[in-house]
């Protein structure tokens, strides 16, 4: 078994680049992605770091995450859809009804 | 049941909300008829606490519970009326039932939400006439706040959104400083062994002349706003001219006497020695209102909006009286409140009346209506005349009692300059109603006006029967509030004062240079001639 | 004694209630004017009742307070709904029931056809119904209910005819006017209450107490505020320089209203006021300068306009206003049972005259109507040769100007004479008696003449409207002559109940009745000349008596044989008048232009205040401050609200930022 | 060995995840995507975790990206239209990297605590990670579980109101 710490780093990796992603994507969808994959680096942390230290607290953790992400993806998507209704269009850039 | 009068009264229009809730919006005539019937069976509820009510300077019908417990210091459900609210409490059910008969018609969308304001506007007002407990009031003060916010918002003319949020944050502002000053009040009260908010102890409490400075100024912007008098004014007009018939008048006639209230029941008692000290400061003020808001109501195109610097300009009236401190001068502000009410709120309904059928305010649009409108044509004369003050009329007593008392008291030369405001009244409202009801009937749209219908009768009947009892018999009025005010004349002599004249008042709570700071057994103790079922011991 | 006396007041009222309020549905002339004629005949009956009930008291008794109920009670101010007998009061009452009856008569033929004549008679009710509490309450601010309310009665009456514009303006002035003085009666009470009561622990406002505690009062200093006060009061109600403006366009009423309100009644209201307070104002000698010298200016001022208007109304209107400046210069010289005797006299003559000018005016109008022609009915320039068509109102009218006039035998000619005697003679103003007497004699000789000029113009010459019309002048109805016939007997005979002393003890000593039956009234103010004799009343002799009413009465026929002279003998006399004078004809004709500069001096300053109050202080400093604050707020939230892009993306980024921040900070620090 | 296999894993991860980002297709995206959730899941039962790789490979790999791949059919959109990224490419991955030190750098420089639990890869291999997790759910994480089945709920309601065109 590897030391925790690659696993940790690992995480902080894919978190990065999710972040990124979320940050540059003009595509709902694919900025949708990008959440879930640093969602998932999370969860690799709190996988990582139960096994070490001998606690199922976090993998239980991780379930429940899963569960938000589920949620999350059908309102989510729902949403996309909804908006695409509207809107023709996934694209972040012509969401900007969020201000007064 | 009769412990539970004021209880009742001011909580029956909730009632009516949770009732009109369960009516389906569509069906309006019903949601009318049961917002009527409210507030008709409220006005009938309160009819008891008139006749029950004793001639005496004691608060009565006192209800007094437990309500929030905050740490050493309780708010409590303390409620209780003195010949000083009596009169305001009688009003506002009575204004009531014609506010909501007012917009009858003029009210077609969403009239359940509507009638739910109004009600809820009811319990607001009657709910700060009645409190004794300070935080209570400022409660009711607030909740009174919200539903003519709404009213002003939605119903309202073309510049609604203007009006209400000014209407909003000009009140709020003053409210905001009163709650800061509440909020010392509470450490002083603390300090002074006090265990709650009730008003009463509050009064004994001598504050130190710094103090009372501040705390006063604050309750009294806030009150200044609500009244208003100049130069806090300017949210009226607007707030008049946009709002619904129903908002301008109980706005006129119930609203703006919270602010001439507030200073009669909270900031002159609580804090004598600065109001004393602010009283030229306030009388110039209340004098310019007077004139000033008779000079801008003299060219007003606007009738509604010349009707709202009257409202200045009477209320200015008031404040004057009650700063004269004496007998005459208070009851003469009393009376004027009771009579702004009648009048005013007459005159808005009025207003109303013409609006409705022309759609218009404009005075050039109108002219000559007296031919084709006699009854309509009568009753603006009678109100009209009220409102001028004419003898035989409600407005002049009250107007002259507090020409009489300010003339006595050191504000003579203010009286003097408030005195010709009688004539610049004569002035703005003759002219407006020869331009509105003389004259060559020429405007083909105001030949065909119908005169008024039943309805609008019996909405203004009981005011021009109203206006002419107070005018001509005033003296039941008088006799009911005059026990509450010679206390209250007790309560706010100055400390120098006080002093000297206290063996000639035994029995008066009046407040005592020792008292202050002292603990709360020893300010009981001085005050053992006065059986007050209000004391929270 | 006088437990009736509430009735007086009451039969009004309740004439005014049914024709008020019922007046509408009754739709009959006859029964609406047989109620409102009928409640006043009442009234006077009671009122006749109360006289001779007081006339059988001794003359030190024949006072008498009578409450109905207290009205305002507050601290210690206190306020009774009383009335006042006394004789001064019933002398009031029974001039206003007495003539108010005789005017309600005439205005069932008068009015008769006009539209809203319900209306009409509510109001004049409401009018009876004011005076009488003006004239019968016993305290101060009864009294200003009555003062009040008379002066609503005339803004009704005057704006009778609504849709005509001029009426509602001059009923507004006349209201607005009578405000102004109301604003000096105000400080009047206000000052006299405190006065009284802080000095002498007296809180009281009622007359027979004031008077009682009148000793306690100084002479001149606060007093003579107080009673300048009042007499703004008095200037407003009775229309003396510098309110007078508002009766001449008073006129605008229909015809009665101008005899009861603005010649007999109302306008009197300001000399009965001072007469019943005659104890405050004869102990300030500046007062009563000022009262004598405002009437005396005032008599001379109005008759100049006079003599240069030709609406027919117009002309009675300035003679009232100068007849009222007569009894002000009598109450000025201290002289008040004249001035209240000239009040009687002045209140049968001029609602003769104008009752007469009225039947003038009523017949002119039918004649024009008929005729079609759309001159104007109340121009004298119109009539002429009416004595022949209406031989009745000619003969009761030329009495009534001869009274006016001051030709001795007639009413006016006592009353006046003792004015001006009083004038003369009286201890209070030294040498400026002479002016005063020298005002008022000239403006004996102007009313002479402008009323005989109209007597000249209206009812002698060549008829001068068209031939047509002519045909249709006739006489008025009976229920309009009777009232005129009996006030011209009155206005000859009124005048023998207060005979001038030297004239009394020319024939075998005859008392002068109304200045004795009075006496009571003003014995307080007699008794303070007394005391203060040392102000030196100068003794006169009876042959100076004798002399001056001899050159006022040569003074009065000369203006006469002027006006014969100018508009009987030589019609052309006037024009070439008018050419050779034509700015001061035009200065008179436009009543010296006072109208102008109160519009100049007040009316538009005050307007234009108020709307550079309104849009430049309400609108540009409250609100641009209230809303300038608002804006700088909106300015600021303006700079942060680009933070709030509406773009997800813009969130995510500073919400990433901020985690890169706050993790940075902790990490590095 | 393990130490390899770990590198090659890591290494398929990054380069997935990295291509999630930079697809322009987004179904290309989501392909990368599912490579990294089996990435991931591998990482899982190299710790010891089968239940949780299988969860993961079954909700994520399977239930989640079954529905973001019909969200991306159903739209229809195939490519980025104008540009792929937006114009903050440099300024996103400086905050990236950033992220990216921050963390590495906490995780460098602190220092993970001991173990303390009772939880030994001994222990799971006896006693079986379903059977652990499973026990741990419906004893202490009860609540929360019931709970996680409202917020089902009421997703599922939410999202049927939601992509209704009309309700």
């Amino acid at each position: 078994m590897e030391n925790v710490n690659s696993y940790l780093i690992v995480s902080a990796i894919l978190f990065s680049i999710g972040t990124i992603g979320v940050l540059t994507r003009k595509n709902a969808i694919v900025i949708f992605m990008c959440v879930e994959l640093m969602l998932n680096a999370v969860n690799l942390t709190f996988v990582a770091l139960s096994r070490h230290l001998g606690n199922l607290d976090g993998q239980i953790f991780v379930f429940f995450v899963m569960t938000v992400a589920a949620a999350e993806a059908a309102v989510g998507l729902a949403l996309m859809i909804a908006f695409y209704n509207n809107k023709e269009s996934i694209d972040v850039e012509d969401v900007n009804i969020m201000k007064w | 049941m009769s412990n539970h009068l004021l209880s009742l009264t001011t909580f029956l229009p909730i009632l009516g909300v949770l009732l009109l809730l369960f009516i389906p919006k569509d069906s309006k005539g019903v949601l009318r008829g049961v917002a009527l019937t409210v507030t008709v069976v409220t006005f009938l509820v309160s009819l008891p606490i008139l006749t029950g009510f004793q001639t005496n300077a004691d608060f009565q019908f006192t209800e007094n519970v437990p309500w929030i417990a905050a740490g050493p210091f309780a708010m409590r459900y303390n409620v209780g009326i003195d010949g000083i609210s009596l009169w305001l409490v009688i009003l506002t059910t009575f204004i009531m039932p014609l506010a909501v008969l007012s917009t009858w018609t003029a009210v077609e969308e969403k009239v359940k939400e509507y009638m739910i304001c109004l009600l809820l506007l009811e319990t607001g007002m009657l709910g700060a006439f009645i409190s004794l407990d300070l935080f209570l009031f400022y409660i009711f003060w607030e909740v009174m706040l919200i539903p003519m916010y709404f009213i002003i918002g939605i119903w309202g003319g073309k510049n609604k959104i203007y009006a209400a949020v000014k209407f909003f944050i000009y009140t709020m502002v003053g409210s905001l400083l009163m709650l800061v000053a509440l909020i010392f009040l509470y450490f002083k009260g603390l300090e002074a062994g006090f265990t709650n908010f009730g008003l009463v102890q509050f009064f004994d409490l001598r504050l130190d002349p710094a103090t009372q400075t501040w705390l006063f100024l604050a309750f009294a912007l806030a009150f200044a706003i609500k009244v208003p008098m100049f130069p806090l004014h300017t949210w009226l007009p607007d707030a008049h001219t946009e709002a619904p018939t129903a908002g301008s008048v109980i706005l006129a006639a119930i609203m703006l006497k919270m602010g001439t209230y507030g200073y009669v029941r909270f900031a002159l008692p609580l804090f004598p020695d600065a109001a004393h000290r602010f009283t030229p400061l306030i009388a110039t003020l209340a004098v310019i209102g007077i004139i000033y808001a008779a000079l801008v109501a003299m060219v007003q195109e606007d009738v509604k909006k010349l009707v709202a610097y009257s409202s200045v300009a009477h209320l200015g009236f008031v404040m004057l009286g009650i700063f004269a401190f004496n007998t005459q001068g208070i009851t003469g502000g009393m009376l004027q409140m009771l009579n702004h009410g009648v009048s005013t709120g007459a005159l808005f309904l009025i207003v109303g009346f013409i609006y409705e059928r022309r759609h218009t305010r404009l005075i050039t649009d109108f002219g000559g209506l007296s031919k084709q409108m006699p009854i309509f044509a009568t009753v603006f004369m009678i109100v009209t005349l009220s409102s001028i003050g004419l003898p035989g009329t409600n407005g002049f007593v009250g107007e002259f009692l507090v020409l009489v008392g300010s003339f006595e008291s050191e504000l003579r030369w203010w009286t003097v300059i408030a005195s010709s405001g009688v004539i610049l009244s004569a002035v703005y409202m003759l002219w407006m109603f020869q331009r509105v009801m003389f004259g060559e009937l020429d405007n083909p749209k105001n030949q065909k006006l119908a005169d008024l219908n039943a309805r609008e009768i019996a909405i203004m009947v009981p005011l021009i029967a109203l206006i002419f009892i107070m005018g001509v018999y005033p003296n039941p009025f008088i006799e009911k509030m005059d026990p509450a005010i010679q206390k209250l004349i007790a309560r706010t002599k100055p400390v120098g004062q006080t002093a000297q004249q206290m063996p000639a008042m035994q029995g008066l709570p009046a407040g005592h240079p020792a008292m202050s700071g002292s603990a709360a057994t020893s300010v009981e103790q001085a005050v053992p001639a006065v059986a007050n079922p209000n004391e929270v011991k | 004694m006088f437990d009736n006396v509430w009735l007086i007041p009451l039969f009004p009222f309740i004439g005014f209630l049914i024709n008020g309020l019922l007046g509408k549905k009754i739709k009959n002339e006859t029964v609406i004017g047989g109620i409102g004629a009928f409640a006043v005949l009442c009234s006077f009956i009671v009122s006749c009742m109360t006289i001779l009930n007081l006339l059988s008291l001794p003359g030190e008794e024949r006072v008498a307070n009578v409450k109905l109920f207290t009205w305002i009670t507050s601290g210690h101010f206190n306020a009774d709904i009383a009335f006042l007998i006394d004789p001064l009061s019933c002398v009031m009452i029974m001039i206003v029931t007495g003539v108010g009856f005789l005017i309600h008569l005439y205005s069932i033929g008068y009015m008769h056809g006009e539209e809203g004549f319900y209306r009409f008679f509510a109001y004049l009710n409401l009018f009876m119904f004011s005076m009488l509490l003006l004239v019968l309450g016993n305290n101060l601010l009864l009294m200003f209910v009555g003062w009040e309310g008379v002066g609503l009665c005339s803004y009704l009456l005057i704006g009778y005819y609504f849709h005509k514009k001029s009426a509602g303006d001059a009923g507004k002035k006349a209201f607005v006017m009578n405000r102004v003085g109301d604003f000096g009666f105000l400080l009047g009470v206000f000052t006299l209450f405190w006065y009284m009561g802080q000095n002498h622990n007296i809180w009281t406002i009622q007359f027979t107490e004031l008077a009682a505690n009148s000793h306690l009062l100084p002479t001149g200093g606060v007093v003579t505020v107080i009673t300048l006060c009042f007499f703004v009061g008095a200037t407003g109600k009775s229309a003396q320089i510098p309110l007078y403006t508002w009766l001449p366009d008073a006129m605008e009423g229909p015809t009665p209203v101008s005899a009861l309100i603005h010649a007999a009644t109302m306008v009197t209201a300001g000399v009965y006021m001072i007469g019943r307070m005659n104890y405050l104002f004869i102990r300030s000698p500046e007062t009563l300068m000022v009262i004598a010298v405002v009437g005396a200016c005032t008599a001379l001022f109005a008759a100049t306009i006079g003599t240069a208007q030709n609406d027919i109304k117009r002309v009675l209107a300035y003679s009232t206003v100068s007849q009222l400046g007569y009894m002000f210069l009598a109450m000025g010289s201290g002289a008040f049972a004249a001035g209240i005797f000239h009040l009687m006299t002045h209140a049968f003559f001029k609602a003769c005259l104008f009752l007469g000018s009225g039947a003038v005016i009523h017949s002119m109008h039918h004649a024009l109507h008929h005729a079609h022609s759309h001159d104007d009915a109340q121009d004298m320039r119109n009539m002429g040769g009416l004595r022949s068509k209406m031989p009745l109102t000619f003969l009761t009218f030329l009495l009534a100007t001869i009274a006016i006039s001051g030709i001795p035998g007639f009413s006016g000619f006592f009353s006046k004479d003792e004015i001006l005697w009083q004038a003369f003679s009286n201890p209070h103003h030294g040498q400026l008696n002479y002016l005063l007497w020298g005002m008022g004699a000239v403006a004996a000789g102007l009313t002479a003449f402008y009323m005989f000029r109209l007597v000249f113009m209206t009812f002698f010459g060549e008829c001068r409207i068209t031939p047509k019309a002519k045909d249709h002048l006739h006489e008025s109805p009976m229920v309009i002559v009777i009232p005129l016939i009996v006030l011209a007997a009155l206005s000859v005979v009124g005048g023998y109940i207060g005979l001038p002393k030297v004239i009394g003890e020319l024939f075998g000593g005859i008392p002068n009745y109304f200045e004795h039956y009075l006496e009571p009234v003003f014995r307080l103010s007699e008794e303070y000349m007394a005391q203060h004799a040392a102000l030196g009343a100068e003794h006169h002799s009876a042959t100076l008596e004798w002399g001056l009413m001899g050159l006022s009465v040569l003074i009065a026929l000369f203006g006469i044989g002027v006006a014969f002279t100018m508009y009987v003998m030589n019609t052309e006399l006037p024009k070439r008048f008018v050419a050779t004078f034509p700015a001061l004809h035009r200065a008179v004709y436009n009543k010296w232009y006072i109208d102008e500069l109160y519009d100049y001096l007040f009316v538009n300053p005050c307007k234009a205040l108020g709307r550079f109050l309104w849009k430049g202080f309400d609108v540009v400093v409250v609100d641009g401050a209230v809303n300038g604050v608002a804006n700088v707020v909106m300015a600021f939230s303006g700079v942060f609200r680009f933070l709030q892009s509406g773009y997800i993306y813009n969130y995510a980024w500073s919400m990433a930022f901020g985690v890169v921040v706050i993790l940075g900070y902790y990490v590095f620090k | 060995m393990e130490t390899l296999f770990f590198l090659i894993i890591t290494l398929v991860a990054i380069v997935s995840a990295i291509l999630v980002t930079t697809c322009k297709n987004p179904i290309n995206s989501a392909l990368a995507l599912v490579m990294t959730f089996f990435c991931l899941a591998t990482y899982y039962v190299m710790l010891d975790a089968p239940f949780m790789a299988a969860v993961q490979v079954m909700v994520y790999a399977g239930a989640i990206m079954v529905l973001i791949v019909f969200t991306i059919m159903l739209l229809n959109i195939r490519v980025d239209a104008s540009k792929k990224h937006s114009h903050k490419v440099v300024l996103g991955s400086i905050i990236g990297f950033f992220t990216l030190v921050n963390t590495a750098f906490i995780v460098i420089k602190g220092h993970v605590a001991s173990p303390n639990g009772p939880l030994t890869g001994e222990m799971i291999r006896q006693q079986g990670h379903t059977e652990l997790i499973g026990r741990e759910m419906f004893t202490n994480f009860l609540l929360p579980f019931e709970i996680t089945s409202i917020l089902l709920l009421v997703a599922i309601v939410g999202a049927v109101i939601l992509a209704k065109k009309k309700i």
